[in-house]
Parts: structure tokens; C-alpha cells; sequence
């Protein structure tokens, strides 16, 4: 890792030298160590990105062999539709309502795990966790089996019981709710890596100087771990913001308009208007990359290094009688994120009729049938496209993470000329609707000269591209939080950077590695839009699979079983990167 | 590849679904019930091959045809399913960069269909029946470039649950009794061609107001079709127009879903393939082309719940309903023509009549 | 407000960092705790400043039980009114120097300009004030130093502890605000437990100093008392006292050491049990000639304003001694004569185990 | 190996905290950095070991130009081999003590067993051998500051740079490795560069000290010629000068103070535009009675060998002086004879802008 060697490019201001004042040397061109990432990322991501800015502003979308470049700006023209500014807003209300409860929800889990003694710690931390081994879709569906008014599962049971309320999960509140919920564990997974960073003394002299405990964590804790409150907020609400499965599952019946489901119409009219959906992808560009902007300027003028070199005493906040109480509240998160959506999707998987009018229909005799499971394992589809699956998957949150690592590391440690660019084109992904994305990632890989096409190599290709937002994210806000003395003094102690990294700066982020492991590995397992462009037979895996068995829609108690199992291995899947980030920095 | 194995779905499709063809015979090519579907050359050749199969169709009538397919001919298909739009956009881009690897592709939007033919991914064939096919409309496109491999059916169904006797709905104009008030499902127009076609219908068939009716019914409106079967098997909503071939798949695995096939008509919408430049050097794709043409195909097909395309079958159940023929007054076909011209005026008299933003 | 300590312990995991320690803090005194590097002088402030949950123990400040092991009470820190200067400073990366130094204000519900105006009031007092606006981050190790110092003393608690709180400022500054410290200390009765490792400043900030030992208080008086008679040997070295010896017999007041054919006068008899001499290097008169005991300079270090000896004597031992610097300085290799005042030569036990506690505090 | 400084800036943004310095450190010399807390003594430092870029100048070190502003050379820090002592210590949080101390060592390919032996050694140097096991964090602040000294010590680099290196350690033990540094640093011919905020320390360490203000050198000299002559008044005040005045006027041996009706004998003609006089407290002589300087004492502060007073004269300036404690010491509000000698009273301009560069290190 040469990056290191930082860039200067001011000339000497005034010290007189004995040659003529005018003439200048050749410098060695510095801080070209991070040209090769750049090349790399700008290749991953902008390629595909230039595709779909190609095509907003194309009179036909630009595929390979009918690429061409009469340029038009008609399709802003798709600006003017009618609802689009109505689901705007509705998406504008979802998002940020959303984004606070995910921020609300993994906040609390990440600071009662990573901060104090919660009875359970291990478990809550799974808590936090486990709404990733839900694909959103399969979330969304499993409430609006729980939810829904007239037919859902809680109603029943209340009504069962006779209790006279009604869950309405087809509203505004219910979207928020589960949008909340399911990308709550985004926020709570960088929340975590950097309050496990804390340094606990900061946190004392703020009880010392008066500071209640929640002063304390409002003006000390929370503030600390800004970049990544800041950087999950961005992440989460670009991705509701997208989201169209929940969108499609609970807005649409409770009509309401979002913006991912008018970009889906679109994509679905016919003719597919992809032009006009490209350009509302490059609008949507612009305003993320207007945000991560600002974002790096509210972050650069702090700082927020807590692992410092005199020592972190990792010391456990004491909630006293408040710790089963809070343990209770987990346990709700935990009831309505994960148990009564899997139950929900149990119950459908072995009910041999979906329909139901009361639970006591459950003790009819044959209403209960385990064999879907079964045939769900037998299955060579699925036995294959588990295997294809989990390959991609750590194959690409593996290399995702350590292009997250390198690209956080130049952007955030070094001086390097480039830094602004990449981190720039790094978030680019997550501003492009990932329909739209998939069709560039598409083209791109058709178009490139090496026979990759078709291969699961181009699928984790993809995905390292898709996830470079959510693991700089994760990178960026442990490496914020240890100081650079740490480092620097392994190299003057004698190490290459590349060493002192690896010896000091990579431990120390452990955590933080972990956790931005763990979540590329999950969401590349949930990955579903961007495949569906790029897989073919040969290339089955199982997020397709899946969405294939619900899209038959007849197949629900085949698709539930399928859910389930999936969940399954996700939750193994999640056992390693787990291991790795458990501890705490002592030796 | 496609469900092979001892699979549900092979099960269903030798059995349940269809009986299998009482006489297969492969001594000199590949004869079913009398009809040649492949000369000895193309059978044995495409005996080493396997069709590589691209569809915008639903994967689960996919996965019943491609075990049906593999019973009667012995040959594997590849499948690679996903919705139309999607598909198209796949299919478009890989011949545009000379990798397409499909040997047939199926479609369920004529309009698509048009273009793939107009940028050469279809290439003209032609399959033994095709002298049969050319005796219908809207059968056989471009001389053979392309050709309908059978029709989608739209009409309605309801929740056997929850709904019985005299309750159960018959005729388009029994949805407007005020007892389906807020219980009624409908995938809005706008959501693709088939949506479309039945919106179209609707229009052509009962006029504006029967549609403005429909719509004062409060009916909740879903973007796919899935989400919309999923919630009517689950009794949250009891009555819904449905794809007749999906709703008939969830009533054979056991949702508590019937179907109507109403007299006064039902809407049609396509279902084309043709054989890619690929499919030319592939004997296993001609021959699943052929295949599906056959009257074994067609048969099959119709069992599953479309509307067989090759005109002059007798009649073959789904099940316990019976779908019109093609050429029959009470099937309404929503035309490329309709879908050129009419698709964007029925969507927007749709969308005003269902007071739907999108 | 007093400060009462019990009987206080605290372990980390096994090890045990302070062992029942008993101290009181009259209301309003300022005392200096000197110990070794990890004697438990952190461990201790912490405990009072409710930062760690000791192992045992008793704390009360003013009339408030603050801990108590046995009822299981614990008062949070925030309601303590402690404030405490932390020897890694502690200084909020986050936020500005005035930001930092206007939380505690902004706790006590001040209103925003008067606690600037505070906060930049105490920032004047220790030099930083053209830095208010200035990231906490981007300061040198001594400006984060008086940061935190500000921020405690903004913070006007009723008991300040400070760790270290001057260490890494330069000598006439640290001489500056030792000086407004005590100040503040005294004008305001503030009481005060002060760690430092500089004896000028433990002598000039001092009330009393408590000399702390493996986790316990081992003396406690005066700086005066503290300097002149140490309760042991180890104590004596602790202070600088670096002429100590292990005694081989005493009678009367004459002492014999142990290692060297050498008998020291001492001004009173030699107690029972007596282990050790110590002589202080200020106490060594050393001359070019004269009838003190004959020996060789062997080391002499030139400190400004005084001199500093090695002696080695002809009866054995190496001697220390500070002599003011002037004419007549000897050079290394030197002949001379040293002379030890009775009243100069301490007989100590080696260690001792704890402080007497008086009757008013044992109450 | 000789360290050369040329003209070296650093700028952070916008703020300049080193301005064209020039220093030469000669091969196996010990120069102490001595300035006021942010004058700019770790960022020259950080720029030696190749933490900071400059923005200006040249560094060389032996015959080797590790920065050259001019080319844009720039030799990366592990290839420098520069030990330095963090004044934040920089104790890897996650390694053990031991760990800690055999990195450099592994980094210089030292066999497991040799690493693990030599370090035990530098440990029980600093006195933590005991706690090798121990991890890094669990260590009170004096432990973890040996830590870091241990690290660096046992890497045994060319240039050795120490930040306040002892800060946090009690006297004795400051003492102790004071000692064992200057040893090491002399029998091995170390260049090295501390920084230090004590003056025994500076005195004790340095073959040379160089004065920092405001991001130069402005004084380089042995520890006696800062000392007995600073440059300027403001170095006479950091050197702990307390009586520094303003000049009236002068004329010959003569100086007037400005703002007192008060003459001062100098040893020699005070020279044109000097700005102030200097006296420093030991020089101060004060009596009971006698024919000095009349006053009264204000302030008499004991402090263990010597008193410090403070008396007013009565012709008006406040005069510090520091006496040999003894018997005759005057108690506050006695009268009071006070008498300085001419060689005592120093005549200097109030700064000066730069230290002249020697030949050899211009050359
Ligand atoms: N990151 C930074 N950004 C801006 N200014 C800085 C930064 N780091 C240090 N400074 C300023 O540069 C000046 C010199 O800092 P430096 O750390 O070199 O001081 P120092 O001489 O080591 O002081 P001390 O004795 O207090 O440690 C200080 O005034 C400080 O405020
Ligand atoms: N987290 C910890 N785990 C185990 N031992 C610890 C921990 N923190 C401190 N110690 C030990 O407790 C003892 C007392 O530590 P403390 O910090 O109170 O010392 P101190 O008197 O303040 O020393 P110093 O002058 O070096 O700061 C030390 O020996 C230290 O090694
Ligand atoms: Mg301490
Ligand atoms: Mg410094």
C-alpha cells in the first residue's frame, strides 16, 4: 500500500532557492498509489453508471449493438407526469419517517450491546441482526399476511379472542413500520462497529461535568458515532427511498403512490420506458451525491477518533433496573421484526389451505401438512441455486470488503488527490435505482471483451459494484474512529504501511470489518433485482428462486417453506463474520 | 436446469395435469399419437442437445411444460425465467452483443415480440403443423419469425372459502353487486399487457360505465398479479379478475381459489415464440417448437388453463372448466394492432374510472 | 464539602488496585496525593468521581452517602457535583474548546451567553482563549491539557480532583496556574484532591499531602511534616530522599549501617525496630576540606542554581548531596569532607501499612 | 547519524506552527527542545520522523535527504529508521505490553525468542517486566507512558525523538530513567531530540537545548549558556527568570527601569537597544538587615531546600528571590535588605527573531 505517501501539490510559497525562481522541477507525481483503485472502482461502478446517464439523455436506450449518441433531453419530460409529485412526496414522508425509525431502532440495539451490560448481550446483538435474513419482499409479504385487514393473522387472533381492533398494515404507518423495521439492522450494524470503538473516558468526563446519562450519550456518545448515524441515515434512506417490494406489497393496496413504483411502471409499460426511468436515476444521482457532499463537510470539520493511544478502558454503561425493561423492549423489536414473520411464513408453509377464518380452523384434521419443507430440500433447483448462492455471496462480500477497506482507507487516512473522486463515484451506486442499475451492469458485461457473461463471476462482479456504498459506509465510520497515531507509529517502529495496517489498524477496526462483512454477505444472499438481469440457468440463486416461487403466486405455501429455509442459512451463514466481530479491543 | 428429477412438478405433469399421449413412437424420428413432430435427423441430433429456453411466462406452467416436454421427447430444456419488460431488456441487449444464448424465447407482450423480430432475434421457422397454425388469425407472424404458442385467459375468480352457493359471481355484471363492495381485487391496467387487454375488454364489451361501476365498487388495486392471488387466497379479498392459468395452478396445490369462465366472454392476451439465430443451430429448440405446436403441446397447454392457439383441436378440459377456442365469439383478443393504438387510451380511461395516480 | 472514605477497595477483574483505603478531605482543604506510577491514585479518583463501583468500601461527600458496599447505594456520577480533570484530558474530539468548555455550564441549565461569557473567562485564566473556536482535536498536547483543566474549573464542583492536571505544560506556565489553582481553591473553600508528580507543586498546592502505596494512604500531613519526617524508609525515597541505608545496630543515638563500617549521630535515641537512615541530600554540607568524614566527588551535576554531588566516602557508602552552586564548587575527583547534622540523620522502619487515622475522621 | 533541518515549514490549513526552522543535531548529540505549550515542538518532530509533509524545507539525516521540499522527495517513515515517543503515548490498545514492546523488533526481523528476551529486558529498564502479560489498556497512565519509552527504547533506532517521554512519572522514577536514558543514549552515540517541560530534565539530558518560540530556534546552546545568558528577555522569562523589567534608559554601567524609579549596576555597558533587564531569583540575595536594596517581605513560601520570597522594595518593583532555607529565614511583613550583583543583572533585548546558524550546520 504505497497510497500513504501523501500528495503535495502547492509549490514552495517563497523560500528563496539559489536556482531561478521561475523554473520548475519535475516532481515525482504523488499519491498515484491510489490511481489503480480508482481505475478499479471507477471501472466497477462508473461503466455501468455511464450506461444509464447515456441513456436518460438518448433517444434509444443505448444496449449493445444499437449504441449510439443522438442526445435529447425529452425524457426529462417524464417530470411533468401526473402523480409523480404525489409519490414523490408520499416516498419523501415514507423515507424520512422510516430512516428515523431505523435509526431509532438500531441505535438503541447497537448502544445496549455494544455499551452495556443488557442481560444477553450475545442474544440481543443477534436481535439487531436477524431482520437482514428477511429479504424485504419476503418481509413485507409475511406482514401483510400478519397485517392485513380483513384476512390477517393478528386480526383473526383478535378477533379469535374478541378483541375489538383492527391492524391495518395497508397504510401509511404500516409501511413505515416495516420499512423501519427491516432496515433498522443497517443502522444498527455500523451503529455498533463505532460505539464498540468508544472510548469510555470521553463518555465519564461527561458524567463528571454534570451530564446525565442520556446528556451524556445526546451530546458525547451519539455525536461520536456520527459518521455512522450519518452514513447508516444516508444508506437506509436511499434504500426505503428505492424500495419497491414493500412499496408493491403494502403501499399499493392501501393506495399509496411511491416513487419506486412509479419507476416500475414505467420500467413495466409498454414499450418499457427505460429512458425516462434512467433519468429519474441520474435526478435521484445527483441529490445522493449532493447528500454524501455534505455529508463529508459536516464530518470534516470534527473530529471523531476515540481509540486513542492512551489507552480504552472498555467499561459498560450499568442500566441498573433498567436492564430487563430494555431487554424487553429488544424482545418486542425482536417479536415483531423476526418471530411473527417467520411464524406467519411457518403457518403458510405447512396450512394446507392458505385460507383461514378463525385458529381454531388449524385443528381441523389434514389442515397441517410438514411436507413442503421437505420437498423444498429435495428439490435440485433449490439444492443448486443455495450453493451458487452462498459461493457469490462470501466470494463478493469478501472482496467487497476489502475494496470497501482500501477505498475507506485512501479516502480517510491518506491525501491522495484522488480521495474526493472516489469516495464520490463509490456512493454513486446507491442513487441508482437498482432496476436501472441492473440494466447498465448488463450492458457493460456484454459488452466487455472478456467472457465473463453468464458466469457467476460477473454476478459477483455486480454485487461488489451494488454494495460499495454500504461497505465504505460500514469502513469509513470505524476508521473515523481510530486515531492515526496508532498507526503511524508501527511504520516508525519499523513496519511498511501495508504492515502497520495490518497489524494495528485492521485489528483495532475488527469490529467494524466484521460488521460491514456480515451485511455485504446478507444482502448480496438478498440480492434479487440486479441478478435478475445478469443470472441465467446456469447461474440460479436462491433470492431468485425465491421471488420466482412468490411471483407464481399460487405457489405460496411452497414460496413460504422456501422463506423459511433461506432464512435458515442465512442465519449460519452469519456465524462466521459474528465469530470475527465478537470481543471486545483487549488482547 | 429445469425441474428434472423425480419433481413435483414432473409428477403433475405425466399425471395429474394431463394424461400422458397414449402412443409415443421414436423408431423413425419422433411420432406422438400419429403426428410427426421430428424426421429421424432432427430427433436424433436434438436426442444430444437441449433447448435453451428463455421465458417472460410463468415459471411454474415453465417448470409443468418443460417436465411434460422431457416425459414425451426425452430432451432437457434450460429455463430462464423472469417477468416480460425484464426479459426483453435481456434478450435486446445480448443479441446486441452477439451473446444471446436462448435457442427459443417466449414472450407474453406482442409489442416485444414485434421487436425482437424487427432487430433479428427472431429468425423465421417453420414447424411441420405450421400449414394447421396458418389456418388461424394471430397465429403465425412474418411467415414464421415468430408464432403464438397459445393465448393467456382473463376472467375472474373468487375465495371457495369464503364464498358459496347462489354467492358465487357468474357474469361480468355480477361484480357490481354491492355485496363485493371494498371485498374486490384488480391489478391496475397499467400494469402490463394482459391488465391492459382485460381493461380493454371491459370497454369494448360492457361500455365506460360498466368500468366507472367497477371502480365505485372500492376495490383494492394491486401492481402484480401474484400479490393480488396470494391476498385472494387468504380471504382478503374474495372476489378478483385473475389470469385463468395462475389461479388454476394455486386451485391444483390446494388455495381455496375457484374460477369462472364467464359467458358473456373472457379476454385474451398473447403468448409468442420464436426461434433465436442460436435456436437455428440448436435440433433441440426446432424441435421444442414443434413440439409445442403439436397437438400434444397445445393439448397440454390448454390443460394447464390457456387458450390453445393451433386452430381445429377438439376441445380439452383444465381440469373441471372448459375455456373457450380461440376463434370463438366469447374470446376476446386484445390485437398488437389494440395494443398499439388503444393501450395507452384504456389505461388512462382505466386509471380516471378507478380514480388511480400512476 | 468533606470528603469521608472508608475502608475503600476496588479490584479490576483479579487484580486488586486499591486496598481499604481511609482518608478524609476537610471541606475546603486541597490535598495532594503522591504515589508511585500505578499505586491506584486514578483508581481511587474515579472511585469518588463515581466512575468505577468499588469492591468495598464507603464514600460519603458532604452529608450524602455517595457508595456504600454494604446498602448496595450508589449515587450517579452527574449527581455528585465531582469534578475531575482526567489524566488522558478526555477533551471532547467533537466539539470545539469552547463547546467543551461550555458543557458543564450548559448542564447547570446556564443560559447560553452567560456560560460563554464564563467559558471564555476560564479559557483567559489558562491561555486559550484565541483558540475558543478551534476543533478540540487540533490542538498541542499541552493546549488539550488546559482544556481540560478549563472545563473542570468552569464547572465549579464542590469537590475538584485533578490527575495530573499540569504535566505536560512548560515550566512557568504550569507555575502560573499552579498559582491560580490555589487561588481559586482558597477563595472559593473548594475541596480539592490534586495527583502530581512534581514535588514544587505538591508543596506549593498542598493543604496536607497523602502519600499513597500499593492502594493505600501510608502518611498523611503537612507538606512540611511529610518532607521533614517520613513515616518509612520507602517513603523518605519516594521524596527524594536519595542517602538511605539499612541500619546494622543501634545504641543510644548512635546507629551502625548495615553494608559499611560507618556510625551515624542521631539527635534522639534510635527506636525499636528501626531498619533504616535517611539523610536528605540538602542535609549533606559537603566542603573542600574540614574534620566531616573524609571522601572522593565522584559525580557533580551543575542544576542551575545548585550543585549536585556524588560522594563516594572512604568508609564505604555513596553519598547524594545539594549544595547551592557558587565559588568553590568541587570538581569530579575532588577530596572532601561531609558533614551530617544529628538532626539531619532520620531512623525509619522500612515500610509502613497504613496512616493513623485521627480521632475526627476515624468518627 | 547527523540530523540537518533547513528552513522547515508545516502548516495546518491555515495555521503555521513551524516557520523556517533551522537546526542542526550532531551525530550522537542530545538536543532538548525546550518552548511554551503549541510553540510547535511535536509538529518538528512529527516532521523528522516523516508523520507530517511539510510545506517547506529540507531534512536530512546522516547523508541521507529524507524530505526535500524542492525535489518533492519524500522517504517514508519505516524507512527512516526514527524511533519516537508519543506525548499520547500511542499504546496499541489491543496488544499486550509485551507485544507491544517486540513490534519493532519483529519488524526488524529479530527471531521470536531473541524479540521476546531483548524486550523483556527494556521492560524491566522501565519497571514493568511484571506486567508483560498484561494487556495494554489495563495499565494505569505512568505504565502505559513506560510502555511507549520501552518500545521505542528496544528498537534502538538512529534518531531517537521523545515527546515529554517522562510527563507522567513520579519523581524517583523520572530520575531513575533519565539516567538510564542519558546512558543509553551516550554508550550507543544516539542522536536524539527529547522534548521536556522540567528543567532538572533539561539540564540532566541535554549536551545542547535548543529554544522554541513561535515555530523557530531561537536559541541554541549548552545547557550553562542558556542559563546564564538567555537571548532575550523572553527566553529569561521561560527559563524561569521572574524579575525581568523594562528599560528606561542606560548610560554606561547604569540601567533605569521604566516603570520604577529604580538604577541597576551592570557588570558591562549595557548594550544599544536593549529592552530589559534580567535577574534571576537565585541571584537575589536577601538579608534581614544590611546595606542593600530596602523592602518588605510579601511572600515567603517554603519549599523544601530553599525558601521562595517575595519582597516589594521600596523603591517599587516586586522582587523573586529564592534563598537556601536555614535559620535566619524572614517571615512575611518583615522589613528586608536586598542586593544583586552587577554580573547578576542581565541586559537583553525583549526577543529575538532567530538563533544564528553555526558554519557547519549553514554549510
Ligand atoms: N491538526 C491541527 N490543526 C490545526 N492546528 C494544529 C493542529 N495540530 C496542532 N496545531 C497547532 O499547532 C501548534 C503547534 O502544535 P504542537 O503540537 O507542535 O505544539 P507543541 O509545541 O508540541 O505543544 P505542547 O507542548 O503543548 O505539546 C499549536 O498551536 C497547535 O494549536
Ligand atoms: N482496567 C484495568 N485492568 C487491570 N488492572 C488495571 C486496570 N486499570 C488499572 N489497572 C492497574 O491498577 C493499578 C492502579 O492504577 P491507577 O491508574 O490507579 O494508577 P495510578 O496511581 O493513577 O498510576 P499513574 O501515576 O501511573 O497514573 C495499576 O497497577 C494498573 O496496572
Ligand atoms: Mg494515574
Ligand atoms: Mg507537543
Amino acid at each position: 500500500m504505497t497510497t500513504m505517501q501523501s500528495t503535495r501539490v502547492k509549490a514552495r510559497p517563497s523560500a528563496p532557492s539559489p536556482a531561478p525562481a521561475s523554473r520548475r522541477r519535475w516532481r515525482r507525481p504523488k499519491g498515484l498509489g491510489s490511481l489503480p483503485l480508482l481505475l478499479v472502482v471507477g471501472f466497477l461502478i462508473l461503466v455501468p453508471a455511464g450506461f444509464v446517464l447515456l441513456a436518460a439523455f438518448s433517444v434509444d436506450i443505448p444496449r449493445p449493438g444499437s449504441i449510439n449518441f443522438d442526445l435529447t433531453l425529452k425524457h426529462l419530460a417524464v417530470f411533468t407526469e401526473p402523480g409523480v409529485l404525489k409519490a414523490t412526496l408520499n416516498s419523501l414522508i415514507i423515507g424520512v419517517s422510516a430512516t428515523l425509525l431505523a435509526l431509532l431502532i438500531g441505535g438503541f440495539l447497537a448502544f445496549v450491546t455494544a455499551r452495556t451490560n443488557i442481560p444477553m448481550r450475545g442474544f440481543v446483538f443477534l436481535i439487531g441482526l436477524m431482520p437482514l435474513f428477511l429479504p424485504s419482499y419476503v418481509g413485507a409479504l409475511a406482514w401483510s399476511i400478519l397485517g392485513s385487514p380483513v384476512a390477517g393473522l393478528l386480526n383473526i387472533g383478535m378477533r379469535d379472542l374478541g378483541i375489538d381492533f383492527t391492524v391495518n398494515i395497508y397504510s401509511m404507518g404500516g409501511v413505515v413500520l416495516v420499512m423501519g423495521m427491516f432496515y433498522a439492522p443497517y443502522a444498527f450494524l455500523l451503529m455498533h462497529s463505532s460505539m464498540s470503538l468508544m472510548n469510555p473516558d470521553l463518555e465519564d468526563a461527561a458524567g463528571v461535568h454534570g451530564g446525565s446519562t442520556w446528556q451524556m450519550l445526546r451530546s458525547v456518545t451519539f455525536p461520536l458515532a456520527l459518521p455512522a448515524i450519518l452514513g447508516s441515515a444516508l444508506l437506509v434512506f436511499t434504500h426505503i427511498f428505492e424500495n419497491f417490494p414493500v412499496s408493491q406489497v403494502l403501499a399499493t393496496p392501501g393506495q399509496i403512490d411511491t416513487l419506486p413504483t412509479f419507476i416500475y411502471r414505467l420500467m413495466n409499460a409498454s414499450p418499457s420506458r427505460g429512458n425516462e426511468a434512467a433519468v429519474m436515476a441520474v435526478v435521484l444521482v445527483l441529490v445522493v451525491l449532493l447528500v454524501t457532499l455534505g455529508q463529508r463537510r459536516i464530518l470534516a470539520r470534527r473530529s471523531y477518533t476515540t481509540v486513542s493511544g492512551k489507552g480504552l478502558k472498555a467499561r459498560r454503561i450499568s442500566l441498573g433496573r433498567w436492564r430487563w425493561p430494555l431487554f424487553a423492549v429488544a424482545l418486542v423489536y425482536l417479536l415483531l421484526s423476526i418471530v411473527l414473520p417467520l411464524a406467519a411464513l411457518v403457518l403458510t408453509a405447512v396450512r394446507t389451505s392458505p385460507y383461514m377464518q378463525s385458529f381454531n380452523d388449524l385443528s381441523a384434521p389434514g389442515a397441517i401438512d410438514f411436507g413442503s419443507f421437505g420437498r423444498v430440500l429435495q428439490s435440485d433447483l433449490f439444492l443448486d441455486s443455495a450453493g451458487n448462492s452462498v459461493l457469490v455471496a462470501v466470494v463478493s462480500a469478501a472482496l467487497g470488503t476489502v475494496l470497501a477497506f482500501l477505498v475507506g482507507y485512501t479516502v480517510y487516512r491518506t491525501k491522495a488527490k484522488a480521495r474526493g473522486a472516489l469516495e464520490g463515484v463509490s456512493m454513486v451506486p446507491l442513487a441508482i435505482p437498482a432496476i436501472v442499475l441492473g440494466m447498465g451492469l448488463l450492458w457493460t458485461w456484454l459488452v466487455m471483451p472478456v467472457p465473463l457473461y453468464g458466469t457467476l463471476a460477473v454476478l459477483m462482479i455486480a454485487f461488489i459494484a451494488v454494495q460499495m456504498p454500504q461497505g465504505l459506509r460500514g469502513i469509513a465510520s470505524s476508521i473515523q474512529s481510530t486515531e492515526r497515531d496508532l498507526e503511524d507509529n508501527a511504520v516508525l517502529h519499523g513496519a511498511r504501511r501495508s504492515r502497520a495496517v495490518l497489524s494495528i489498524t485492521v485489528p483495532l477496526m475488527r469490529v467494524g470489518i466484521a460488521s460491514t462483512f456480515l451485511m455485504l454477505l446478507m444482502l448480496s444472499m438478498r440480492e434479487l433485482t440486479v441478478p435478475l438481469f445478469l443470472y441465467t440457468s446456469d447461474t440460479h440463486i436462491l433470492s431468485i428462486t425465491i421471488f420466482d416461487q412468490f411471483e407464481n403466486g399460487g405457489a405460496l405455501q411452497q414460496a413460504a417453506a422456501m422463506s423459511v429455509i433461506y432464512c435458515l442459512i442465512m442465519f449460519v451463514l452469519s456465524y462466521l463474520p459474528r465469530r470475527l466481530g465478537s470481543g471486545g479491543m483487549t488482547p | 436446469g429445469g425441474g428434472s428429477g423425480e419433481s413435483p412438478a414432473s409428477d403433475a405433469a405425466r399425471n395429474e395435469v394431463l394424461p400422458m399421449p397414449a402412443k409415443i413412437d421414436t423408431s423413425n424420428g419422433l411420432v406422438i399419437d400419429g403426428e410427426r413432430i421430428a424426421d429421424k435427423q432432427l430427433f436424433e441430433a436434438a436426442k444430444k442437445d437441449k433447448v435453451v429456453l428463455y421465458s417472460g411466462s410463468g415459471k411454474e406452467s415453465e417448470d409443468l411444460t418443460i417436465a411434460r416436454f422431457k416425459a414425451e421427447t426425452g430432451i432437457d430444456i434450460e429455463l430462464t425465467r423472469m417477468p416480460t419488460n425484464k426479459l426483453s431488456e435481456r434478450v435486446l441487449s445480448e443479441h446486441g452483443a452477439n451473446q444471446l444464448g436462448a435457442g427459443v424465447v417466449r414472450v407474453t407482450d406482442p409489442l416485444v415480440a414485434e421487436e425482437f423480430a424487427k432487430r433479428g432475434v427472431y429468425v423465421n421457422y417453420q414447424p411441420p403443423s405450421i400449414g394447421e397454425l396458418a389456418k388461424g388469425d394471430n397465429v403465425v407472424f412474418n411467415d414464421g419469425q415468430y408464432l403464438t404458442a397459445y393465448y393467456s385467459a382473463y376472467a375472474f375468480g373468487y375465495n371457495s372459502a369464503a364464498v358459496q352457493g347462489k354467492d358465487v359471481p357468474k357474469k361480468w355484471a355480477d361484480l357490481l353487486d354491492p355485496k363485493w363492495k371494498g371485498k374486490l381485487g384488480v391489478v391496475h391496467a397499467g400494469a402490463g399487457g394482459t391488465v391492459t387487454a382485460l381493461a380493454a375488454f371491459q370497454l369494448d364489451a360492457f361500455g365506460e360505465d360498466y368500468v366507472k361501476a367497477l371502480g365505485a365498487q372500492q376495490p383494492r388495486i394491486f401492481d402484480t398479479t401474484s400479490v393480488q392471488l396470494e391476498a385472494l387466497a387468504r380471504g382478503e379479498i374474495t372476489v378478483a379478475t385473475l389470469g385463468f392459468n395462475s389461479t388454476y395452478g394455486a386451485e391444483v396445490a390446494g388455495a381455496p381459489v375457484k374460477l369462472v369462465v364467464p359467458e358473456d366472454g373472457i379476454s385474451g392476451s398473447f403468448n409468442l415464440m420464436g426461434l433465436t439465430p442460436a435456436g437455428e443451430k440448436s435440433p433441440a429448440a426446432k424441435l421444442f417448437i414443434n413440439w409445442t405446436m403439436s397437438k400434444a403441446g397445445q393439448k397440454f397447454a390448454a390443460a394447464q388453463g390457456f387458450v390453445p392457439a393451433r386452430p381445429g383441436l377438439e376441445p380439452t378440459p383444465t381440469g373441471e372448466y372448459q375455456l373457450p377456442p380461440a376463434d370463438s365469439e366469447q374470446f376476446h383478443l386484445f390485437t398488437p394492432e389494440d395494443a398499439k393504438e388503444r393501450s395507452a387510451s384504456t389505461v388512462q380511461t382505466w386509471n380516471q374510472a378507478f380514480h388511480f395516480t400512476g | 464539602m468533606q470528603v469521608t472514605i472508608t475502608n475503600l477497595s476496588l479490584a479490576y477483574g483479579g487484580f486488586t488496585a486499591v486496598k481499604g483505603l481511609d482518608l478524609t478531605i476537610a471541606d475546603g482543604e486541597s490535598i495532594v496525593l503522591l504515589g508511585q506510577s500505578g499505586c491506584g491514585k486514578t483508581s481511587t479518583m474515579r472511585c469518588i468521581a463515581g466512575l468505577e463501583e468499588p469492591t468495598g468500601g464507603r464514600i460519603s461527600i458532604g452529608d450524602t452517602v455517595v457508595f456504600d458496599h454494604e446498602t448496595g447505594r450508589s449515587v450517579p456520577s452527574f449527581r455528585r457535583n465531582v469534578g475531575m480533570v482526567f489524566q488522558s484530558y478526555a477533551v471532547w474530539p467533537h466539539k470545539t474548546v469552547l463547546e467543551n468548555v461550555t458543557f458543564p455550564l450548559r448542564m447547570k441549565k446556564v443560559k447560553r451567553g452567560a456560560a460563554r461569557d464564563k467559558a471564555m473567562e476560564v479559557l483567559g485564566l489558562v491561555g486559550l482563549d484565541h483558540l475558543a473556536e478551534r476543533g478540540a482535536s487540533q490542538l498541542s498536547g499541552g493546549q488539550m491539557q488546559r482544556v481540560a483543566l478549563a472545563r473542570s474549573m468552569a464547572m465549579e464542583p464542590s469537590v475538584l480532583l485533578l490527575d495530573e492536571p499540569l504535566s505536560n505544560l512548560d515550566a512557568r506556565l504550569r507555575e502560573d496556574l499552579r498559582v491560580e489553582l490555589r487561588h481559586i481553591q482558597q477563595e472559593r473553600g473548594l475541596t480539592s484532591m490534586y495527583v502530581t508528580h512534581d514535588q514544587q507543586e505538591a508543596l506549593a498546592l498542598a493543604d496536607r499531602i497523602a502519600i499513597m502505596q500499593g492502594g493505600r494512604i501510608t502518611q498523611l500531613g503537612t507538606p512540611e511534616e511529610v518532607y521533614a519526617t517520613p513515616a518509612s524508609a520507602s517513603i523518605a525515597k519516594f521524596m527524594g530522599v536519595t542517602n538511605v541505608f539499612a541500619v546494622g545496630g543501634a545504641s543510644g543515638n548512635r546507629v551502625t549501617l548495615a553494608d559499611h563500617a560507618l556510625e551515624l549521630l542521631t539527635a534522639s535515641a534510635a527506636p525499636a525496630g528501626a531498619a533504616s537512615v535517611a539523610v536528605r541530600p540538602e542535609d549533606v554540607v559537603v566542603r573542600g576540606e574540614g574534620s566531616g568524614l573524609p571522601g572522593t566527588v565522584e559525580v557533580c551535576v551543575y542544576q542551575g542554581s545548585s550543585v549536585r554531588y556524588q560522594v563516594r566516602l572512604d568508609d564505604g557508602p555513596l553519598l547524594d548531596a545539594v549544595c547551592p552552586a557558587g565559588p568553590g564548587a568541587l570538581a569530579r575527583g575532588e577530596r572532601a569532607s561531609v558533614e551530617i547534622a544529628p538532626e539531619a540523620v532520620l531512623v525509619l522502619p522500612d515500610e509502613v501499612e497504613a496512616a493513623p487515622v485521627p480521632e475526627e475522621a476515624a468518627a
